[in-house]
């Protein structure tokens, strides 16, 4: 029973993170490709799963073909799931997994921290006082700070300061948990910050402090890291980028070709992360590349 | 006065006409094509009963309300802007509102200068804020100072404030509604002091009362408001006390004073025996008996305390020492509720801020502190029982309304002072506590109130009655007692033949001691 | 003579009753016509909004905040105001899922989370009338401890249960009206009993009213506002299990994120006064259906997030105006 | 006689006045106790936390919630509320990065900004004064109205500029004080001059006391209030400036996000009153100090995320217990 592609609803967990500014842009493009009429409705979950599910089922009544699904939770998401491909609908996460979801693109988290990481490892001599600057428990931070563990545990001299300040994944958030940890700490030699703005903001708090004795490493690839890496006085060194365009444009496409009857080889795409520093910059296209 | 005065005086030109005023509130006619005449340096009285219009009038009058159109004002002869306070007061009008407008916030000074402060680029002038406040509020002769928190003041002396306030702007036109309900005879005295002076100034003075002794004394004319429309004006000449009643209440009302019930006597058994109150601020060592179907008033100026020690009895404040007796048995009361149950009621002096739900319906407020004992099963309310007991206050009260559905808000002043009697009745209460039940009510609803008091003690009902009006006191109290600054300063009874005495109660209350 | 008076002031009596009534009736209706309005408009522009599954999900995605701005309006009434509501509704949440989790005795989850709302709200009210804390105050502190006691009762995670014994309530029907809906109504309903057929209910009016004089009456008015707290905080218990029915999950950092917001503009919206004392909860009602209506109309006529946001905020405010607009020119006739 | 009777007044009004102001002082600190003692407290925990560095942070910290604040006061002195500062303030940054990214007139973000703040802080006060809308609502509103602009103007993108040529602002320092710190102190200076030195101060009080009675004796009370509304979104257009500042960026949709109800919170640990009419500035200085400590505090301490919600709510209702308490005691005394 092969369908066209008329009707796309597309839920994120917040709207005005740019990266999922890049993922809509990413499925609007996909999509006009394959239908230049396509309707395409993006919604904003604010991190709230009732919300999310309210949007689910606006989106069953509005009568799309595909939900585009980045959950809010991983796996309470599973009930709105199933209730949209009851209806009929093809329901394609990205970014973050949903159970029982058509098909699937996402990073993988754990091999961005596990990147991000040992790469701190590498630059400080396996040993050392770490601190990891931790965000809003969804999946993926649990994942990235899971990977970053990962590495850290193989090294006994490491010694992990902080894990559990909550600097909300914002510039402002680092910037104000990152001044009261320097006062709390007099020497830290790595931080790990579980995305971009995190670290751009706690950079901000040790230029003001004067502290320089560490290096960060961050997971995203965001526009603002390019330009930090690039400017070469950076304590930020790198970053484990992830494509988000290229990733929720494969979704849609994946659920495009269910929705005309051709079943996808395998329905869950992991899309390995790529660790950005000032030396391959030139190489990153970056979220907002004109594609 | 000679003709040839009075003739000038025809020929005057009039400070301030008012023509043909109408105001509607929705539905509600408030005023009806009145027409008023005032001029310079004439005390002008306003009458009426309780919802005539009187003081809609004024508030037209300085702005507050935009009249409908085809009513005018004319100041000077000239027509004025209505509905604009501003303008209002720059042509000399200063209103001293019924309903006090102050802000409690405030100071004493802040308060008088408020909208028309004394500045100094832009910042205001404190000292000189300070300064000229005190002035004038000395020439009110008050005890309090400028810098003085209006919500520190009882009543009667933010009633002076407003009075304050009215000086300060140099008016040429000065309304007062109502000043003296909340004055002790000693302030209102010095009150008509300051009026003769600004007489004398050639400053008019409109004048609301609903005491008529006060009219007498200082109106040159007396206009009548009657159902939102005008009755008439009397020239001074022709003042009397039977064509004013008349004209206001359209029916005669003989035996203003009623007493009926028999005065008791030492054998009469004891209701209340207040002992040793104090609360540890204001009062102290307050004791007193009151009889069994006594009318017991409690005199005394204001800020003497007597509100505060009607509080302490109903438990509506707490008491640091002293102890209450009902009916001869100790009762420890802590709270209104506990007073009530206890068979103490409470009239509290200040009905709207602590007496009324003016959004509720007069019959939730008469049923309100009884709801729960006609009750249904599960808590449900007996709205028929309410409706039939508010009718029935309605009739015995004679309330005016359209309906017992109606907001209490909407009521005048008299009617709403009725209906919290009528919920006070309701509770069925042996000791009543009347705090100025008078206050701000007209002729014809103060001789029901007296008559009802007369009659509740008829049945037995021991009432302690607050007053700062001596001829009410002496009209309807069987024994007075007077307190000052915080004590019970003595007791004034009636001695064969010879009624209450005034004097005594006023030397009393001031402590002035005659040799 | 007296007969005659008593005569005319009964009939002009039941006039002003029967008017009386027409107004409040009107006055509770408040924004019905705005209501109708924008469903009118959604349905112009996307014919599938007056569907009857469109319909079930709007009444049904309202359900849980009517069911929070119930007992916000309780409270309102008083002249209170609790703000600690959306993390009363996830804590609850939270011990309604891990409780349904206990093999056999998995029901329970229900009145554990009715009773967990009712704990805090009992909390907040002692501190409100005993006291004596300004409300704002209290429950902006409930707002953040209660929030940490749900994220603590997880650990941060997600609790979930895909066997959810109760998961009728969030996902099954009654003779095709979902159970969501069958609670909220029953809420409003019961709310409606409550406050305008009890003595409690008048007292509550009183309180809001004119505290002092309510005191001075001999009413208890710290029981009152234990009352209206407990009330609301049960309703936010419940609003806990409505939500972790309809999820199979609950999750105490993001579940109920300023759903206080929502709730109290669906009783301003409802036209019951900050103030205290004047309101109605069918006023409510429609203000939580209209909060609902425009969620998911704009959805349906395809408007982009960011101009959703505009859009609501401005209807939200117009709204108001066209009620003050009205209720004016009805003053004027 | 006379003479005497005037010297009394005298000598009796400069006593009055005196115990007045000391009285005045006393409340205006207030909360200054509780600062003192979690101060202590957390100096107890760890010595590091009474350095000058941190303190510097701390203060530093505070400084955009106590401008917002600043504004808030105002606005809760009439008896309004301003919910709407979190957006302006997002919005404002957002302008004032875009219009620093202008070449060679990069400066003119930060009056850009307060401007914009201006500007939605007008229509507020436009809606609140004529219109006579509830506050809340036309705040709640264009919480989300302005929301929705604030992302509108970046298309949901962050913008940065890391040449920032304002970034002093939020990142330099004068005679070893921070430039934020100074700008909320001049904040708080100017708010008090304003509030207690001037005509229009004192319009204020009597709006928030009575205003009805203020509107009797001839002020202007729709301009006050749109005064209050105007300052209230100047400052929150500064405090975006500030922000994008400090950051060398600006989010227009997670930017400012509940910042609402810090500034409320920090006005009403301040002891002003929600009713309106009673409060001070130098009170709201202290409530938005005891938010930041806290929060600085508490990592200091090494309180884990979770904790820190629990103890943050229960500590601001305790010390608007404490406060109720001390008062209290005063008065027995
Ligand atoms: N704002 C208003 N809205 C509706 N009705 C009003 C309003 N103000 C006054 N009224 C009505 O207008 C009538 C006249 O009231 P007003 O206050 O002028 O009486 P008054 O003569 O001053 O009485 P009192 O002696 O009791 O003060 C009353 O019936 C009152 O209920
Ligand atoms: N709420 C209050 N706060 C501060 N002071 C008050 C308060 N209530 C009363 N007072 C003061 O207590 C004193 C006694 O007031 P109270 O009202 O008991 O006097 P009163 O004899 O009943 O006078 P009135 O005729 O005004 O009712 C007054 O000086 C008053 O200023
Ligand atoms: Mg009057
Ligand atoms: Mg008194």
């Amino acid at each position: 029973s092969a369908k066209d592609l008329n009707k796309v609803g597309i839920s994120v967990g917040l709207l005005g993170n740019p990266f999922f500014v890049a993922t809509i842009k990413g499925i609007e493009d996909a999509a006009k490709k394959i239908n230049p009429n396509v309707e395409v409705t993006s919604v904003s979950a604010d991190y709230d799963l009732n919300k999310q599910v309210s949007q689910v089922d606006s989106f069953i009544a509005a009568g799309v073909d595909v939900i585009m699904l980045n959950a809010v939770d991983a796996k309470a998401i599973a009930p709105a799931v199933k209730k949209a491909q009851a209806a009929g609908i093809v329901v394609a996460a990205f970014d973050v997994s949903a159970p029982g979801a058509d098909v699937t693109v996402m990073t993988n988290n754990v091999k961005a921290g596990e990147e991000a990481c040992q790469y701190l490892v590498d630059h400080t001599g396996g040993k050392g006082d770490y601190v990891i600057l931790n965000g809003p428990a969804s999946s993926s931070i649990l994942e990235r700070v899971q990977g970053c563990k990962n590495v850290l545990a193989k090294h006994p001299d490491i010694k992990i300061l902080s894990d559990d300040q909550n600097a909300e994944g914002s510039r402002d958030g680092g910037l104000k948990v990152f001044q009261s940890l320097l006062t709390r700490f007099d020497k830290i030699d790595a931080v790990f910050a579980i995305n971009d703005p995190t670290a751009i903001g706690a950079q901000l708090a040790a230029k003001q402090l004067n502290r320089s004795e560490f290096i960060f490493t961050a997971v995203d690839g965001a526009p603002d890291i390019e330009k930090e890496l690039s400017s070469g006085t950076s304590m930020i060194k790198a970053s484990a980028s992830q494509d988000p365009y290229v990733m929720a444009g494969q979704s849609l496409t994946m659920a495009a070709d269910l929705l005309a009857g051709k079943k996808p080889a395998e329905p869950t795409v992991l899309l390995d992360p790529k660790l950005i520093t000032a030396e391959n910059l030139k190489d990153y296209k970056g979220w907002t590349a004109a594609r | 006065m000679t003709a040839a005065a009075a003739q000038t005086d025809m020929a005057r030109q009039p400070v301030l006409e008012m023509r043909h005023i109408s105001k509607t509130f929705g539905a509600i006619r408030a005023l009806q094509d009145v027409s008023l005449t005032v001029h310079a340096g004439e005390l002008h009285a306003l009458m009426g009963e309780n919802g005539a219009g009187k003081s809609t009038l004024m508030k037209v009058l300085s702005g507050a309300y935009r009249p409908d159109p085809g009513g005018e004002i004319l100041i000077d002869g000239a027509p004025s802007v209505t509905g604009n306070p501003i303008k209002a007061r720059a042509q000399g009008i200063a209103v001293i509102y019924q309903e006090l407008s102050l802000a409690p916030n405030l100071t004493v000074a802040q308060n008088i200068f408020l909208g028309n402060e004394p500045r100094r680029f832009g910042v205001v002038d404190r000292d000189q804020c300070n300064r000229r406040a005190n002035e004038i509020i000395a020439r009110l002769g008050v005890s309090f100072s400028a810098r003085a928190l209006v919500s520190s003041l009882s009543l009667g002396e933010r009633q002076l404030v407003e009075i304050a306030r009215a000086l300060s702007t140099n008016a040429r036109i000065i309304v007062m509604d109502e000043p003296t309900t909340s004055l002790t005879s000693r302030e209102t005295d010095r009150l008509f002091e300051v009026i003769a002076t600004l007489k004398s100034q050639g400053i008019a003075i409109i004048y609301i009362s609903h005491r008529m002794e006060e009219v007498y004394q200082l109106a040159d004319r007396v206009s009548v408001l009657r159902d939102s429309g005008y009755v008439g004006t009397l020239e001074r000449a022709d003042l009397s006390a039977s064509r004013l009643v008349s004209m206001m209440v359209g029916r005669d009302l003989s035996a203003f004073y009623k007493k009926d019930h028999r005065p008791p006597d030492a054998k009469r058994a004891v209701a209340l025996s207040v002992r040793g109150m104090s609360d540890g601020k204001l009062l102290k060592d307050c004791s007193f008996d009151l009889h069994k179907g006594e009318v017991l008033a409690l005199a005394g100026l204001v800020g003497s305390g007597r509100t505060e020690l009607a509080r302490l009895i109903f438990g509506a404040d707490r008491h640091t020492s002293g102890t209450l007796e009902l009916d001869g048995k100790p009762v420890a009361i802590g709270s209104p509720r506990e007073a009530l149950d206890a068979g103490i009621a409470y009239l509290t002096e200040d009905r709207k801020e602590l007496g009324l739900f003016l959004d509720m319906s007069i019959s939730d407020n008469i049923s309100m502190g009884v709801l729960a004992r006609d009750a249904r099963a599960g808590g449900f309310r007996d709205f028929t029982a309410a409706e039939k007991r508010a009718a029935k206050s309605v009739s015995d009260l004679s309330i005016r309304t359209s309906s017992v559905a109606a907001n209490a808000g909407s009521l005048s002043g008299g009617n709403q002072q009725k209906v919290l009697l009528a919920r006070l009745l309701e509770t069925d209460p042996r000791v009543l506590i009347l705090d100025e039940p008078t206050r701000g009510v007209d002729v014809g609803a103060k001789s029901e109130i007296y008559r009802l008091i007369d009659n509740l003690a008829n049945r037995g009902i021991a009432i302690l009655m607050i007053s700062s009006e001596l001829p009410e006191v002496i009209g309807v109290a069987d024994r007075v007692l007077v307190m000052r600054d915080g004590a019970i300063s003595g007791e004034v009874t009636a001695s064969e033949g010879e009624p209450l005495s005034q004097e005594k109660i006023m030397e009393l209350a001031t402590g002035a001691a005659k040799g | 003579m007296t007969d005659r008076a008593t005569g005319t002031i009964g009939t002009s009596d039941q006039a002003v009753a029967r008017s009386r009534r027409l107004r409040t009736a009107f006055a509770a209706l408040g924004m019905l016509p705005v209501l109708v309005l924008l469903a009118a408009g959604f349905q112009f522009i996307n014919p599938r909004f007056l569907t009857e599954t469109n319909l079930l999900i709007v009444t049904q995605q309202s359900s849980i905040n009517i069911v929070l701005a119930a007992g916000m309006t309780f409270v309102i009434l008083t002249g209170g105001i609790d703000l600690s509501v959306g993390s009363i509704l996830a804590a609850s949440a939270m011990v309604a899922v891990m409780v349904s989790l206990i093999p056999d005795w998995g029901m329970l989850g229900v009145p554990a989370a009715i009773l967990v709302g009712l704990g805090f709200g009992l909390i907040n009210g002692l501190l409100v009338a005993y006291i004596k804390l300004p409300p704002f105050i209290v429950t902006l502190g409930s707002l953040t401890a209660v929030r940490g006691v749900a994220r603590l009762l997880g650990q941060d995670t997600t609790v979930f249960n895909s066997d959810l014994p109760f998961d009728f309530i969030g996902n099954g029907s009654l003779f095709g009206i979902p159970w969501l809906v069958i609670i909220a109504l029953t809420v409003v309903v019961l709310s409606w009993l409550v406050l305008k057929r009890t003595v409690l209910g008048t007292w509550i009016y009183a309180v809001g009213g004119n505290a002092e004089a309510a005191r001075l009456t001999g009413i208890k008015v710290p029981l009152v506002l234990l009352f209206v707290y407990g009330v609301s905080g049960l309703l936010a218990g419940l609003g806990g299990a409505m939500s972790a029915a309809r999820l199979y999950a609950a999750n105490g950092l993001q579940l109920g994120q300023s759903y206080e917001l929502d709730a109290i503009a669906a009783v301003i919206l409802g036209g019951t006064s900050f103030v205290g004392g004047v309101g109605s909860i069918w006023g409510t009602l429609i203000g939580g259906l209209i909060i609902a209506v425009l969620s998911n109309g704009l959805i349906l006529a395809g408007v982009s997030d960011i101009w959703q946001y505009i859009i609501k905020g401005l209807v939200i405010i117009v709204a108001v105006a066209l009620d003050r607009y009205r209720l004016q020119a009805g003053a004027r006739t």
